[in-house]
Parts: structure tokens; sequence; C-alpha cells
């Protein structure tokens, strides 16, 4: 697969990646402490669905090289992803019609 | 210009080739198969609807009946045709010598078998009797063969799903020099936007199918009502997937007409890019209206309208298309071949199923002639109708490439005369039907329905005796049909610049594509130049 | 040339027009209008009707022209003038099926809220479906009935539901139906207002029995005199006793799971209760004390209390004790006490 | 089998023009496909857990399965790590990172093996419940995944040591490593839905 650009070949690519990795380990430690702090339901979806987007994200963006891919990847992986949203909460809203 | 092609034996039809040409024609071959099992079940329907309380056939054997005509007509006859079409095609429509991933290309033909085995095998052990759409708690509760036929349409899934990733890859990846997206000829651009649809829309349906066979085999409860199951949820995973479905099955074939209409007419196609964006535009719309089939179902009242809405919109691309198609030959020179007249009988016959559609989309008028004959007529005229003229239209215009061969023209306008015909006949009055009150997958009817169902059942002989001229016709033109020479339409577009049927490798040299697909009337251009080396002569 | 051609266009969308309004007014294909909401469903559908007639005249219209005026000329093998497109044209024939569209959503749209304006003190109709027949209840009274009686021109809610399969509530001369799903109650409002007999179909496919349930049962829309006239008859029990007790065994559908000689049913699904109380009879393992008329009452109202051994538990409804009058509960359990 | 592929001068310059290599494009249409077929079990999961609240829920032991989940991040980790090695041409790297890949999904699966014991042991199975039910496939379906990125890992491992990557060509590797991230993200999600709102 010889479309990614090479940068330098030194270490700065894997200090990228290790960065990236404490960052995810950081937002699930993060998650674990809020679980048992007990917070109010709806804050604390919405804020874990916040969080394990940007963890998404961030294994997305970087361990799958979307980011500098070409933009044809993005778009063949987001166009599932917003239907699976849109799904899910259609699946979540409509508890049967009676 | 082109080397003789080595005289390849028929042997290789029947073993592991990795040539797309060889796995569509064993695509067009087995499918073809499929219809006529699919096309004598529905032959037995229509006899036993000749009378409204005949006892030709027991309730029980109907629903299997009715069940298995449809799963069989839809995944193991229409899908796979419009597969084979495409995999045969897509490579020389751009100038590929084969598709982006051969041996997946050959796995995904070979899994049609095993599923086709399965469906028809599920006869042996009570065959599947809750409708193509298997509604739960139906066919929770159903004999054995629901579960064979539930893994049968698995396993078509997954092979619908690699034909998708090799026509995406291949279309994006393999096309040649000078063939831009804006000179891709409208074929492939369908295959790619039913592509899109296969890949996001299958899988839903697989999960789904995945939860019916562990309820039934494992007895997990997910559609066990007792248990707290719902069943509206089940009618959400199956139509997100089946409505897109029928938009995988009409856009190939309206692709085919795209092709065969400006060839047919002398002219250029009307409204190139508009018609390539709609097939895009009703792919993504697709996915956005499968509830519209649940209008009387417990859905959520709120989201009903929605729905209309979404559903009302696609009719705005597909009124694009038809009027293109409309303008391509105003002004035309027109030859009213086979491949053309099919072309015509599927924008006549597809413009009243999609007219009917609208009708439908109306969520007043649906409450009415939801799941009546009014549905099952609309779903007959845009497939059959449409879907089957289309891949009709597709096999006569594109058999001298695939065989080298002209088939008997005459045969062939006998086959359009009864087929159309057939069809008008046959589906005509279910419309009448379903309006007046007659529900649908009944294996007995209220007497004041008698004539309307004797009317239908007639037009099904009819239909049923068309595919004679079309059989005899396919398999003796190929074995001693005069020869075709390499482009006997004078078609433009790069499929037809090679040898019929071309070389193992498709093009001698990669092919320079100079202009777009369908310059007619051009008096100086040349037809779409495979190779350099071409140019001086 | 140009005047000629806009006089023909003119001329052509006079006649499509004038043959789709045409078609709107004088060809009905729809069954006898029975309720409020098959006037508004018919005027919309004749509506679409009309406009269908007209796009699908222009279309074939163009199509056969087409192929007349435009046939290749004996030995022209030549190709025809390069066109490509025509930007207007092509603005045009997205806009107007567009606009026919909206126009036609907006006008659905109003159809469907009109049919479902609620009317104070609608009559409540419970719709009952199970493989493969029909069961009408009218809570309030005892009344249980396979063919559907109503009153004409009040407004009736139907609360239906399934005991097994989905099955559809669909009477073709009201031009509605909806899905009887087990495990959820559905509304349907409507409103007759034509007196006369009209089929009940079932429109999902529910079994071996589809075809047979959809010619099972009739709605009969009547005055409403005739209405309260039935209902009262109905609900009316015999005098003697027995006989009552016998008509409440069959009315509550107890033949259907439960065998008795004496009111000749034949059920399997729960226990013959012939001989009854017979001390030593077939249900002596239950009496143990009990006295047997507080049995035979406790299995009615909470079947689970005592199981017969053989035979499952949880199939027997658990709601007779709602449904049941207490004078009525009486009859039937000294009816089945009754049995030696 | 007959391949009939002669050495053709430039099959995929198209896909070059759009940055794009045919094997990496093929592999993301696979995971779009996969995107939403997770999408159909989360669907019906989110429906249950809408629907049918169930005390059963509060037995799921979110402290373990956040381990678990450092586990398989960590994993990811080790993947990208050795995809790094080959592109620097350290065949050594790549072989025992994917080494260490494989080894932290089975720690993955056996902390799944361990979770659903326990939770059987309170009467939770698949047939028990709905919520049982669709608990145990939607974590079923992607311990399979899981399962098979392990077998994948080792089969990728054993073509290194047959030094079938180098720095130029490591297609397999890449493929190998879009599969695990996938199914990283596809457990981060799940971690969500089911243990944390």
């Amino acid at each position: 697969m010889t479309d990614i650009p090479r940068t330098t070949h030194d270490g700065r690519r894997a200090r990228g990646y290790v960065m990236v990795f404490l960052a995810l380990a950081a937002i699930t430690a993060i998650e674990l402490v809020l679980t048992q702090i007990g917070l109010a339901a709806s804050a604390a979806g919405a804020l874990f669905l916040i969080l394990s987007l940007g963890k998404a994200t961030l294994v997305v963006m970087f361990f799958m090289h979307l980011r500098q891919d070409s933009r044809i990847y993005t778009a063949i992986f987001l166009l599932p992803v917003i239907l699976v949203l849109a799904f899910s909460t259609l699946m979540l809203m409509s508890a049967g019609g009676h | 210009m082109t080397t003789a092609t080595p005289a390849l034996s028929p042997r290789r039809y029947f073993g592991w080739s990795t040539d797309h040409k060889v796995i569509g024609v064993q695509y067009l071959v087995t499918s073809f198969f499929f219809f006529l099992v699919g096309g004598a079940m529905a032959g037995m329907i229509r006899t036993q609807l000749l009378a409204p309380d005949s006892t030709l056939v027991s309730a029980e054997a109907f629903n299997r009946l009715s069940t298995n005509h449809g799963s069989v007509m839809l995944f193991l006859w229409i899908l796979p045709v419009l597969a084979g079409l495409g995999n045969y095609l897509v490579p020389l429509q751009i100038g590929a010598r084969d598709m982006a991933f051969p041996r997946l290309n050959a796995l995904s033909f070979w899994l049609l078998v095993p599923a086709g085995l399965l469906m028809l095998a599920s006869f042996f052990v009570g065959a599947a009797e809750a409708g193509w759409t298997a509604y739960v708690p139906l066919s929770i509760s159903g004999p054995d063969g629901q579960t064979l036929w539930a893994l049968s349409v698995i396993l078509l899934g997954t092979s619908s799903m690699m034909g998708s990733i090799n026509f995406v890859t291949t279309i994006f990846t393999m096309r040649a020099e000078g063939l831009t997206f804006w000179r891709l000829p409208l074929f492939s651009w369908s295959m790619l936007a039913t592509s899109i649809l296969v890949l996001t829309a299958t899988p839903v349906l697989t999960a789904g199918l995945a939860l019916i066979a562990m309820d039934r085999l494992v007895g997990t409860l997910f559609f066990s009502v007792p248990a707290g199951g719902d069943p509206i949820l089940w009618q959400n995973l199956f139509w997100f997937y089946s409505h897109p479905a029928v938009y995988i099955m009409v856009l190939p074939a309206m692709g085919a007409i795209s092709e065969i209409f400006p060839v047919f007419a002398r002219k250029p196609v009307f409204g190139y890019r508009m018609i390539a964006v709609s097939s895009l535009a009703i792919s993504l719309l697709g996915l956005t209206v499968w509830a519209h089939h649940m209008f009387t179902s417990g859905m959520d009242p709120r989201l009903r309208v929605p729905y209309m809405i979404s559903t009302m919109i696609i009719a705005v691309p597909t009124g694009v298309k038809i009027f293109s198609w409309l303008a391509t030959i105003w002004g035309g020179k027109i030859r009213l071949d086979t491949p053309m007249l099919f072309a015509l009988g599927f924008i006549s016959m597809f413009l009243i199923g999609g007219i009917t559609g609208v009708f439908l989309a109306a969520i007043p008028v649906d409450l009415h002639v939801h799941d009546t004959y009014f549905v099952v007529a609309h779903l007959h005229f845009v497939l059959f109708g449409g879907s089957v003229s289309g891949a009709y239209a597709a096999l006569y215009y594109w058999y001298p490439k695939i065989t080298g061969r002209r088939f008997d023209e005459r045969l062939g306008k006998v086959h359009f005369a009864a087929n159309f015909i057939g069809t008008n006949l046959a589906y005509l009055p279910m419309f009448l039907a379903g309006l007046l009150g007659m529900p649908r997958r009944v294996v007995n009817y209220d007497p004041r329905f008698t004539e309307l169902n004797q009317l239908a059942s007639l037009g099904a002989f009819l239909l049923a005796v068309s595919v004679l001229p079309l059989l005899y016709n396919m398999i003796v033109s190929w074995v001693n049909g005069p020869k075709a020479g390499d482009n006997p339409w004078r078609a433009r577009t790069l499929e037809w610049q090679g040898s019929s049927p071309p070389p193992v490798h498709n093009f001698d040299q990669p092919p320079v594509v100079t202009e777009g697909p369908y310059d007619y009337g051009e008096a100086e251009a040349r037809s779409m130049m495979p190779s350099p080396a071409a140019a001086g002569d | 040339m140009k005047e000629r051609t806009l006089l023909v266009v003119v001329l052509v969308t006079a006649l499509l027009v004038v043959a789709g309004i045409w078609v709107a007014q004088n060809v009905n294909l729809m069954p006898a209008e029975a309720s409020t909401r098959a006037a508004l469903v018919d005027q919309l559908f004749r509506a679409m009707l009309g406009l269908a007639a007209v796009i699908f005249l222009l279309v074939e219209g163009l199509l056969l022209f087409s192929v007349l005026r435009f046939r290749q000329p004996r030995g022209d093998d030549g190709d025809a003038l390069p066109v490509h497109g025509n930007r207007a044209l092509e603005i045009v024939w997205t806009l107007i099926p567009a606009l026919i569209v909206i126009v036609i959503g907006f006008y659905s749209f109003r159809v469907l809220a009109a049919s479902e304006i609620r009317e104070e003190n609608p009559l409540v109709v419970n719709v009952r479906s199970r493989q493969f027949a029909w069961t009408f209840e009218y809570p309030g009274t005892s009344v249980i009935s396979s063919d559907l009686h109503l009153p004409v021109g009040r407004q009736v809610r139907f609360l239906i539901t399934s005991d097994d399969v989905i099955h559809s509530f669909w009477v073709p001369e009201f031009r509605v139906k909806r899905d009887a799903t087990p495990g959820q109650m559905a509304e349907l409002l409507v409103t007759p207002t034509r007196e006369g007999t009209y089929p009940v179909r079932c429109a999902e496919l529910c079994g071996v029995g589809h075809a047979a349930m959809g010619l099972s049962s009739r709605v009969i829309v009547e005055s409403d005199e005739a209405f309260q006239a039935w209902l009262t008859q109905a609900a009316a029990l015999p005098a003697d006793p027995i006989e009552a007790g016998r008509t409440l065994f069959k009315r509550y559908g107890c033949p259907a799971c439960h065998a008795l000689a004496d009111a000749g049913a034949a059920g399997v699904v729960g226990p013959a209760l012939d001989s009854l109380a017979d001390p030593n009879g077939p249900h002596a393992h239950a009496h143990g004390g009990m006295d047997i008329r507080a049995l035979v009452e406790q299995s009615v109202l909470d079947p689970s209390a005592a199981i017969a051994p053989g035979f499952a538990d949880g199939l027997m409804p658990k709601d007779f004790g709602t449904r049941i009058p207490a004078n009525e509960l009486a009859i039937l359990v000294d009816y089945l006490v009754a049995q030696k | 089998m007959t391949s009939h592929t002669i050495p053709h001068a430039d099959d995929f310059r198209a896909g070059r023009e759009l940055s794009l290599d045919h094997r990496k494009l093929g592999m993301w249409l696979f995971l779009a496909s996969e995107v939403m077929f997770f999408g159909g079990l989360v669907g019906t999961f989110l429906h249950y857990k809408a629907t049918l609240p169930t005390p059963e829920a509060a037995l799921l032991d979110t402290v373990l399965v956040g381990l678990n989940t450092f586990v398989l991040i960590t994993s990811s980790l080790m993947v990208v790590l050795g995809l790094d090695a080959i592109q620097r041409g350290r065949r050594r790297g790549l072989i025992t990172f994917l080494g260490l890949t494989a080894l932290l999904g089975a720690i993955f699966l056996g902390g799944q093996v361990f979770e659903f014991i326990s939770l059987a042991g309170h009467g939770v199975t698949l047939q028990s419940s709905v919520f049982g039910s669709s608990f145990y496939t939607l974590t079923g379906f992607h311990g399979l995944h899981v399962l098979i990125g392990v077998i994948w890992a080792l089969v990728t491992l054993m073509k290194a040591a047959r030094g079938t990557y180098t720095a130029q060509e490591h297609a397999g590797v890449e493929a190998f490593g879009l599969y695990w991230h996938f199914v990283d993200v596809v457990w981060i999600v799940l971690f969500t839905i089911i243990y944390l709102i």
C-alpha cells in the first residue's frame, strides 16, 4: 500500500502513536472514575457518549491513518456511521406506536 | 487489431475460474435456472387462484409456494442476473483486465450455489411459510425450512456484499487512462450506485436474520412476545435492507436502458450527468424510506409523515431518468431491434409501477391498499415489468458481445410481444382486486374477485410460455447463430471496441479513452479508441 | 416554426389536463364508501388517479410518438443530431415532478389529519385476533361476538391486539387497516356513515388459516336502535340457570381449550371439565379440603393457582376477572359445579 | 486454478491518481459493511435497553470490563508500533508487536469469558431474558471478531517471520491493522452503550 506519504524514518511517528495511546488510556480511566461517582443518568449518558466519540475518533484518525489518507476512505467510513446513528436513534425513540 | 482468441473449452464455465467474463456467464446461467424454478412456483400459485375455493393446493403448501416464489425470484434471480451482467461488463466498460479481486469475485459466485441449494432443500424439511418478509412471531415458530431459508439469505447477502466490494474498488482504481468519472458509461455508474446500497443495507438484514436463526436454534428471546420481544423491531431490521434492495434490483436495469437507448436511436444520451447523479440520489434516498412499509403496523405515528415525504422525493430523480430517456430518443433514428423493444417495454411498464409507488407513499391511501393485491401489482410492475424487462434488454443487447453470435431477431420479437402482453394482462387486474378488498397471500378469496383472478392467471400462463422463445434463442443461437462481428450495433462504449467475445485479458494494450461514451452524431468523432497503437488505422 | 411547436405544446397540455380531470371525476375503482375516512381517501385517490393519467398519457404518448415519428429511415445508417442536454428542459422536468409530489404530500397529510380527529364519547370496541378468527368485545357489556355490529354515525375507537401472531384488521369499505401486533394495543378511529354489511379481512399473513380468517367475519353497520337491540339480545341470558351457564361457557371461548360434553365442547389445551364436582373424579387431586365451588372460581380468576397434572401453566387467559361481570361469574361457576 | 493474469503494465493507475490503494479501499469497504452489521445489533440492543429496563443490567462488572477495554486499547498500540517497525525495515520489531497483539487479544477474550461465566452464575444466559439474549449476542459477535483478529495476527506473524513483508511492501500488515483497530473502535462503542450509559 504505497499511497501513504513517507515521513522521515525516525521515532517521531512511534512517539506520536504512544501519545495517542496515552490519551485513549486517560479517557478510559476518566470514564471508569465517573462510573464510580454515580452521576445523574442523563448528564452521565451524554458525557460518556462524547468521551467514547473522542476515543473512536482518535483511533480512526491516527491509528487507521484517516487523517492523512484520501478523503474517499473517510467518506466510505462516515456514511455507514451516520446511517447507524440514525437507525439507532430511531430504534431508541420508537418503543412501539401504542 | 485484436489477437485471435485461443479456443476456450466450455468446461471452464463449470469449474473455479477467476476470469470475470466466465464468472459473469456462470451468474447468468445459474440465475436463469432459478428464474425457471421461481416461475414454476408462480404457475402453481396462479393455477390455484383460478377459482375462489379451489383445493388444488393446500393452504400450507400455498404459503410455502408464495414465500419461496418471492425469495427465489428476488434473491436467486434478479440479484444474481444483474450481478452477472455487472461482473461481465464493468471491467470491459472501464478498460480494465479484470476485477480488482478476481478470487473474491469467484467466491462470491460460488456462494450462490450452496445458497440456492439450501433454499430448495428447505422444501424437504417443511419450507419457509412466513412470506419472503418472514414477519415474526410467525417465522419463529415455522418449520425447519425457515432456518435453512435464513441461512440461505445470509449466504446470498454475503455473496452480494463481496460483489459490491469488488465493483466499487474496480471502478475507483482500474479505470483506463482518460476515462474520468464523467466519461464512465451509465451502466457502470448504476453498478456503483447499487454497490453503495448493497454495502450499507445488506449487513443489517444479515444481523436480523442472525437473530431469527438464533431465536429458532439457540432459544434466544429477541422476538418472543411473552418475554418482551418486539415484532416491530424485526420489521425495521428487515425493511432497512429490503427497500434499498428494490433499488439494488432496478438501478442496474436502468443502467442498461441508459446504454441501449443512445445506441438504437443513434443519438447521445440526453443529460448524461443528471442521469448519473440521479442514480446516486436514488441510492442515498433509498436508505431513508424503509418504514413506508410499516404505515399500518405499530410504528410510532409521529414518524409516518417524514417517511412519506422522503419516499415521495424519490419520484423526482426517477422522473428525471424517464424524461431523459424520452429526450434521448426524441429526434433520433430509432431501430426497433429486440433490445430496444425491451427497453421501451421497461419504460412503459416501470412507469406504471413508479406511479403506483407514489399512491402507496400517500399514507391515507396506503392504509387502505397496504398488504393487498394492489401492492402485488405494484411490485410486479417495478420488478417484472421493470427489472426483468431491463435484464432481458441487457441480455439481448450484450448477447453478441458475450457469445460472438447474433440471436434470432424474430424469436426475440415474439418473446417481447408475449412478455409485454402477458405482464399487463397478469398484473393490471390485480390493482383492481386490491382496491376492492382482496388481501395478499391468500389461498382462497371472495368469489367477487373471480374474473380478475382468472385474467391475472391467464396473463401468468402467457408469461410462462413467453420464456420458451427466449430459452431456445439463447441456447441455439450460441451454438450455431450467425457470427455477429465485433460491434454489431456500432456502439461507442469501450466494451464494444475489442473483439466479441473478448480475449481472456480483455485488451491487448491498456486502452486510452479520448472522449465520452455516447458521442453519436459528432462528424469527426471516432469511437472510444481502445489504444494508441490502433489510432493509425 | 417556434409558434407551431408552442401551439402543439399548449394543445397537448390542454388535452392532457382535460383527460386528467375527466378521469378524476368519472373513474371510480373503489368499493362502497362506508366511513368518513372513506370519503376523504377516495377524494385523494381520485385526484392522484387524475394526475397519474396525465403523466401516464404524457410519457406513453411521447414514447409512442417518438417510436413512430423518429423511426430510422430505410438505408440511413447515419447518427442523429448530437444533442447532449438542455439545461432549461432538465430544470423544468425536475421542478414540476417535485411540485406535484409536494402538493400530493401536503394533500395526503391533510387527509390523514382529518381522518384521525377524536370525537367525544366514541364507542370502544376491543378487537382480539388469534389464529384464525376475529373476536369483538364490547367493554361494559359481556357481549363477545365474531361479527362486528356498529351503530351508524358514531365514531368507533377500536383497540386492536393479537393473542399469537401478527394479523391485520381491515374493512375495505372503511378504507383503513391496522395491524394486530401481539404484545401491543393499537388504536384505530373509524366513523361508519353507511348502513350495510361489509367483509372484515385479515391483511397480514398469519398462517394456514389466513385466507379463511378473511372470509369468516363481517361488520354490520345499522341504526342505533337496531344496534342497541342487538347488544341487549346478545348480552341476554336464558332464564334457566343451566342454559345460561352453558351460553356463558361458550361466549367466553372456554370450548376452544376445554372439553365438556354437556356444552358440546372438545378443547384439548386445558383439562376436561366433565364431572368436575365428583370428589373421586379426575379432579380429585385439587379438592384437598377446598370447597369445590371456591376451587372452580379460583381456577377461572387465577388459573395458575392450581394446574391440573399434565397441563401447562400460562396458557389460560388471566384477565377473566376484569372481563366477566360478577353476576355472570356466579352463573358460570354454578353451571360448572353442577357437572356431576 | 487458472490464473491468467499475465503481468500488465499498470492496472491501478486510476487508483493512484486518487491516491487510493485497491487493497486498502477493499478493506475500508468491508469495514463499512461491518459498521452496518454491528449497527443492526447495536440498534437491537438499544431498542431493548429503552423498552425493557431490567435489574440484570446492574450485574455487569464495569470495572473489570474497563480493564479489559484498556487491554484492547493497548493491543491497538502494539499493532501501530508493529506497522511502524516494518515501515522502518525492522522485521523483528513487527514480529514482536504482532505477538503482543495476539497475546493481548487472547487476554481480552479470557476477560470476556470470565465475565460471561460470572454472569451465567447469576442466572443471566442467552435464553434467560431479552437482556441476556441481546447482551450475549452483541458482545459474542464482537468476541468472535476479536478471535478472528487473534488468528489473523498469528498468520501475519508467521508470514512476517518468513520475510513476506519489507519496508516497501507490507500491505498485509496494514490490512490486518485496519481490521484490528476497527474491532477496537467497535468495542469502544459497545463498552459505552452496554456498561456506561
